[in-house]
């Protein structure tokens, strides 16, 4: 790509947030905490992919999901499956009345593997249905959804009765799923214990990795005309319409990269947490999905990183130090950020921050830097919200 | 945090000769002290696995949901155990040294568990941990108990098919309660159908089919089985299957909120259950579920477990006595609760009998251990891990407490893998 | 599966069934209609409805307390009272909520929702701090329990009537109130047109304040019917969101009609398929029911549109 | 096929949509020829606004058809409505006010429909240059890189003309394009149409009749969903059915 198309894809501002968070990420955090918290950072950043997707779904495209958890489920499952069929081996299975398949089957009386399983023993197959399952079921659902222009609070609404659906599925197949227990005690990929504190390590960088690819695709697409037209329609549906677009195949497209980002994020779970379980399909996760992103500024891809690390890291202080304080916490973190930041740490950085930032760089380089030349302007909203 | 051990062997290895004699000196006569007080042995025989035990404390871990959904239900086992340590510490602690605990908070979520198990293991090094009450939690933190080698005192009734060396279950696996009730009902009450209901998930599925096969095997039928979402609160359709089937029992394993809905949407639909037609026969609603079900709703209906509040032994009397002195006088203490307080004691007896906090040392000592002050009784640990126990069955009454009608005469043995049952 | 039973029996059952299904149908309008005026008629999503709930529940909780302690000759009486105590608690919170929060988001939808779910976990808490973890019972008076026998088999719970008859008498009461009073004008005239409401002198700020709290009270006085049938803990309100949303959303959330329409029909699907299938099962056959539907019939079932 | 084809750009035969029985439209048919302007009045409620809502799209039709070019609309989606070439300006200004007018304009620009079209799009040198032919034509050129709400609301109309004239439509239909406008406004946007209706077929709504008699080729006045009078400005001035309707109430 041309120096110029690398510029309007990425301009200074963004290259910045992007150094600022890789050298967060992949130099800070890792030299300053011993592996116990990096694990926990790690399990906060899978949670960074689904608020990721939904600053595109939501932030950029008006769409409120209320069950991403869905899709972060159905990627962790996929691992998970994976990695359960790789530690029920015939040789780790041999107390069971049926060896070599899942010890939950073994209870629930299944003397064969359900015909679903058996591709989960191919990585290969696992790495593309982690992706593309989830981004298939959230096909369907946007299909059937906004070709027929349901949107706003009934989408959300729906969504939410998907992953009640999901869950209360799940529950009930235990032979099938591991039902409420999920699939646990996961031990080895190919051999390797992924228990230790080597792999821990290995994994936390794969996550970081795959977020910043993710991040390099919302990038993209943010930066694209694609981008501009999800914000077009979020304000003007009609008036896109009647620019010719077909305006369903944009909000299923970004909703389907919405689910693609929440089941990359379920599947590195399932790898730093060594389980699955329906409580990260239901309803209660995904608004607390959904919080992160508000957090962090729905507006913007590294606020979603940033709000999902918050969030997170105070739930655990929190609740470590007073878990009675923390629902009070929760509940005022959520009114707060929307009644008076809707645009979260983002918003609160663009404003009070950033011209700093501009400032101190533009007194380093000796160049003058307030015209914000870009041919695409930040965005700056106020709310902004359908 | 190091143990003192590692300390001296810091200082040794650092610090020139001269310092290093006043240290070790400061050592001895810390040494001395202490085992002139409490005649406790040296911390560094008790414990040679970098545990937080010092010369006078040793730190363990209660892991359990004090937020979140179940809350509820885990209140009572905090309390317990909190109670039987500062008993334990009342008289004298364990080896010489006063049991200090570290709480931690499951928020009901299970990765928060394993988080938590991971960090009370880690980095608080505790000796052991008193813990967990759904089966989802106990699968969440088990890798991380048997990567870590930790203990951990589980407390609730559970569905078997599991027996980690890493885990003492304090409470009954499916059998022990399951199969005793239904005997009493068939030989005492002469049950002869039966119609299985439950909460839908891992623990009611495994119970009733191990009822099942129960029943079949003594001749009996199962008229009915069915199961409803966890939370689920409108059973009017299932009370009709009971009037189209009429069982002679009804057999519940319905928890949590469902489990008010049920039972007060029974009463109100004409079924009186101090009648026994049919006769309800519970596993799932100690004297803490009755608080909020309301005992005028249940009134009449059976329970199997192994405690019962209203047990007249003298272990019991003592420990409801110090249980409401300690945590208010409207307070219940169910079957789960008497379980969670034989975890600190169950361990105590280990640790002494195994004369060290070393987990290694404390799973091998643990088959065999004696408990003859337990408030249900005398219980005794088995070599897979789990409690020897009586099973009772109590009949609900209108106080919400349970007046127990029958006792089997012989400690029922666990089997967590029950042949045939599967 | 019938081939056992006398066709009398068969009868006597669907019979049964058929009640089950009406009271299943009343507690879904009870739970439904707080939620269906503040929907309906702001386009507010107020994810709290079911801490409101639970708010009256536990009123009813200590309004029984009360009278079993001081008059416990009255205390068949309470229900009433404590139904009422429920209303103006629940109201009143509802329009303490809607000046602090409220007010200040009714151009976005989606953010009172968001919002009004970080109200249902801090009200969670305060139950759970003022009453404790634990779920509490509540005693209800004599009269209430128990059912009539009308035949061997069937019987009818009492309190299943009291529900149904609390159900009609307040759809009714809110019908009155939409379309006869002068308030409900002035709600409806508001919904329609706001600038122009405001012009001809309506107080629309007044109107929308006391419309959420009207909403707030019913799910107060639902809740406090709900102690008869289900439990009153501090997270007991989470088990009712899904299906009350659903059957706002499926009636299409316009009139107070298809929010009835929709419970009726919501229902009695469920209703019958807990009894040929596994409650789990119906429910999510249930639930994928009332999805699909909302996928074939979006424009039919959504006639109001959301305030932007 | 209950009409034949023709060689107007529009022809609507009888037309008739129904809200809940009433005929908002009702077997209305007019035929707009090439490069013809066309306005159509009448009092509120005659049903003007329904008629563009049918010919786009957004309101389908209970009976009649509509045919652009010989090729029928009513069967088709508003987005393949577009593409087939016909432009639609709404009443109230509808532009995107978090857009500047540079990418307001780039959004209408006809390439890259498709998603994966939207993602391949460059802003290359044809873009550029239409993008600053149009700007020019709407009086934008000073204000490529204003976000869109903070433009005036004349300012506004004639983006979302603008919008429209980048894809180049052959049938643009524009609802009161000078509503709201100041008088100078007003002069510039009759400027404005008169230039881009060289090759094209327009369809105006309007009150103003000064202002359609400036524009006017040929003026339809609708009444109750009926076609009341049809011709020159002039003609439906003088017609008596027209003064009745207009002053009669």
């Amino acid at each position: 790509m041309s120096y110029a198309g690398l510029r309007s894809l990425l301009p200074k501002n963004d290259l910045i947030n992007f150094a600022v968070l890789a050298l967060i990420l992949v130099v800070v955090l890792p030299l300053s905490l011993d592996i116990f918290r990096l694990n926990l950072v790690g399990k906060y950043l899978t949670y960074a992919f689904v608020a990721l997707g939904l600053v595109l779904c939501w932030g950029y495209g008006g769409i409120l999901s209320l069950g991403q958890g869905v899709f972060f489920g159905l990627g962790g499952y996929a691992m998970a499956m994976f990695l359960k069929l790789e530690a029920s081996s015939p040789e780790n299975t041999a107390i069971q009345s049926t060896p070599g398949i899942p010890d939950f089957m073994d209870w629930n009386q299944l003397t064969e593997l359900p015909w679903f399983w058996q591709p989960f023993h191919s990585l290969t197959f696992t790495v593309i249905a982690i992706i593309v399952i989830p981004s298939i079921f959230a096909y369907i659902i946007g299909v059937a959804m906004f070709k027929r222009r349901v949107g706003g609070v009934y989408f959300a609404i729906i969504t939410q009765a998907v992953a009640a659906i999901l869950t209360i599925l799940i529950i009930g197949q235990q032979g099938y799923t591991g039902g409420v227990n999920g699939i646990t005690d996961l031990r080895t990929l190919f051999g390797w214990d992924i228990r230790t504190n080597e792999a821990k390590y290995v994994f936390y960088f794969l996550c970081v990795f795959m977020l910043f690819l993710c991040l390099g695709v919302a990038q993209f697409v943010r930066k694209s005309k694609l981008g501009r037209l999800l914000v077009a329609m979020r304000e003007m549906e009609d008036r896109v319409r009647f620019s010719g677009y077909d305006v369903a195949n944009f909000k299923i497209f970004v909703f389907c990269l919405g689910s693609a980002f929440a089941a990359i994020g379920g599947a590195m779970f399932t790898l730093q947490v060594g389980f699955m379980s329906p409580t990260f399909v239901g309803i209660v996760p995904s608004i607390e999905m959904v919080i992160f992103c508000a957090v962090g500024g729905r507006l913007s891809i590294f606020g979603a990183v940033y709000g999902a690390l918050v969030v997170n890291w105070a739930k655990t202080t929190f609740s470590e130090s007073f878990p009675e304080l923390w629902l009070f916490a929760m509940g005022a973190l959520f009114i707060g950020v929307v009644m008076a930041f809707p645009n979260g740490l983002a918003g609160l950085y663009t404003k009070y921050c950033e011209p700093k930032v501009n400032q101190l760089i533009a007194r380093f380089t000796g160049k003058s830097n307030d015209t914000s030349a870009e041919l695409a302007p930040q965005m700056k909203t106020e709310g902004g919200n359908p | 945090m190091g143990t003192l051990k590692n300390a001296q062997a810091g200082l040794g290895g650092r610090l020139p000769s001269l310092m290093k004699g006043i240290a070790s000196a400061v050592a001895g006569a810390t040494m001395v002290l202490s085992a002139a007080v409490n005649a406790a042995p040296a911390t560094s025989e008790v414990n040679t696995t970098g545990l937080a035990v010092t010369d006078d404390t040793v730190t363990v871990g209660i892991l359990h949901s004090v937020t979140g959904t179940m809350a509820i239900s885990e209140t009572g086992s905090v309390q317990a155990e909190k109670l039987a340590i500062e008993q334990i510490n009342a008289m004298g602690g364990v080896l010489g040294r006063q049991i200090e605990y570290v709480q931690e908070d499951g928020a009901s979520d299970w990765p928060t568990f394993a988080e938590k198990s991971r960090k009370l293991l880690l980095q608080d090094k505790v000796a052991t941990v008193f813990g967990c009450w759904t089966s989802a939690s106990r699968k969440a933190v088990l890798p991380v108990f048997e990567q870590y080698n930790g203990m951990l005192y589980y407390p609730t009734f559970y569905e078997g098919l599991e027996q980690s060396p890493n885990v003492i279950y304090t409470g009954q696996e499916a059998t022990q309660q399951i199969l005793a009730g239904i005997d009493w009902v068939t030989k005492e009450k002469g049950a002869k159908t039966f119609y299985l209901l439950g909460s839908d998930y891992i623990w009611p599925r495994t119970s009733n089919k191990i009822a099942r096969k129960h029943i079949e095997k003594l001749g009996l039928k199962v008229v009915g089985e069915d199961y409803y979402p966890l939370g689920h609160t409108q059973f009017n359709s299932i009370i009709n299957k009971f009037k189209l089937k009429k069982p002679d029992v009804i057999f519940a394993s319905v928890v949590g909120g469902s489990n008010v809905a049920f039972y007060k949407q029974l009463k109100a639909a004409g079924i009186d259950m101090t009648k026994e037609k049919p006769l309800v026969l519970t596993i799932s609603v100690t004297e803490d579920e009755i608080l909020g079900i309301g005992g005028e709703n249940i009134e009449g209906a059976y329970a199997s477990m192994k405690y019962f509040q209203s047990l007249t032994n003298d272990n019991n009397q003592a420990f409801v006595k110090a249980f409401k002195e300690r945590w208010g006088d409207d307070i219940v203490i169910g079957d789960v609760t008497q379980a969670a307080y034989l975890g600190p004691w169950l361990w105590k007896a280990a640790v002494e009998k195994a004369g060290s906090f070393d987990v290694d040392k404390v799973r091998e000592a643990s088959p065999g251990i004696e408990l003859t002050t337990a408030p249900e009784g005398y219980v005794k640990v088995h070599p897979n891990h789990h409690l020897w126990s009586k099973t009772r069955i109590g009949n609900a009454k209108t106080d919400g407490q349970y007046e127990i009608v029958y006792e089997t005469d012989e400690l029922i043995e666990p089997d967590p893998f029950p042949e045939g049952y599967q | 599966m019938f081939a056992d039973y006398t066709t009398s029996e068969l009868m006597s059952i669907f019979a049964m069934q058929g009640f089950a299904g009406l009271i299943l149908f009343s507690v879904f309008v009870l739970m439904a209609l707080g939620l269906a005026i503040i929907f309906g008629q702001m386009g507010v999503i107020n994810m709290a409805h079911g801490e409101f709930m639970i708010l009256g529940a536990y009123i009813t909780y200590l309004t029984s307390n009360v009278f079993a302690d001081y008059m416990p000759n009255l205390f068949g009486a309470y229900f009433f009272i404590a139904m009422i105590l429920a209303f103006i608690a629940a109201g009143a919170l509802g329009m303490l909520v809607e000046w602090a929060m409220i007010r200040h988001l009714y151009h976005r939808p989606l953010d009172t929702l968001l919002a009004t779910w970080g109200l249902s976990l801090i009200l969670q808490q305060c139950y759970r701090t003022i009453f404790g973890a634990r779920e509490v019972g509540v005693t209800l008076p004599d009269w209430l329990m128990g059912s009539f026998q009308l035949t061997d088999i069937i019987e009818v719970p009492i309190n299943g009537i009291f529900v149904m008859t609390l159900a009609v008498g307040i759809s009714v009461a809110i019908a009155a109130l939409m379309y006869k009073s002068r308030w409900g004008i002035q709600v409806r005239s508001v919904v329609q047109n706001r600038p122009m409401a405001g012009a001809v002198g309506i107080n629309t700020a007044r109107v929308d304040r006391l419309t959420f709290g009207l909403g707030c009270g019913i799910a107060g006085v639902a809740g406090s019917a709900f102690t008869m049938i289900g439990s009153t803990g501090p997270t007991s309100g989470q088990l009712y969101i899904v299906d009350t949303f659903l059957v706002v959303v499926f009636g299409g959330a316009a009139s107070l009609l298809g929010t009835i329409a929709s419970a009726f029909t919501i229902s009695q699907a469920q209703s019958t398929m807990e009894f040929f299938l596994s409650g789990s099962m119906a429910k999510v056959l249930t639930l994928l029911f009332v999805v699909f539907i909302l996928m074939l019939r979006p424009q039919g079932l959504f006639s109001l549109k959301v305030r932007r | 096929m209950n009409s034949s084809n023709t060689d107007f750009v529009l022809a609507v035969e009888g037309l008739t949509v129904s809200f809940d029985g009433f005929k908002a439209v009702n077997d209305l048919s007019f035929y707009v020829d090439k490069n013809e302007i066309r306005v159509i009045v009448g009092p509120n409620g005659a049903g003007k606004t329904t008629v563009l809502d049918l010919v786009c799209g957004r309101t389908k039709a209970t009976e009649g058809s509509i045919k652009f070019r010989n090729k029928e609309l009513t069967k088709m989606k508003e987005h393949q409505i577009v593409r087939a070439g016909v432009g639609r300006k709404f009443q109230t200004p509808s532009i995107y006010g978090d857009l500047t007018v540079f990418e307001n304009l780039e959004i209408s620009f006809p390439r890259g429909r498709s998603v994966l079209g939207a993602l391949a799009f460059k802003r290359d040198a044809e873009v550029l240059q239409r993008v600053n032919e149009v700007a020019g034509m709407i009086f934008l050129d000073e204000r490529l890189h204003t976000r869109g709400d903070l433009l005036s609301h004349g300012q506004k109309q004639w983006l979302e003309i603008g919008m429209l004239l980048i894809q180049d439509p052959e049938l643009l239909m524009l609802d009161e394009p000078v509503a709201g406008m100041s008088v100078s406004e007003r002069r510039k946007t009759a400027e404005l149409l008169r230039t881009i209706t060289k090759d094209r077929s327009v369809i105006v709504i309007e009150h103003d009749m000064q202002f359609v008699a400036e524009i006017a080729d040929k003026v339809t006045v609708l009444h109750q969903g009926k076609i009341l009078a049809e011709g020159s400005a002039e003609h439906v001035k003088q017609d008596p059915k027209v003064i009745e309707v207009y002053l009669g109430h």
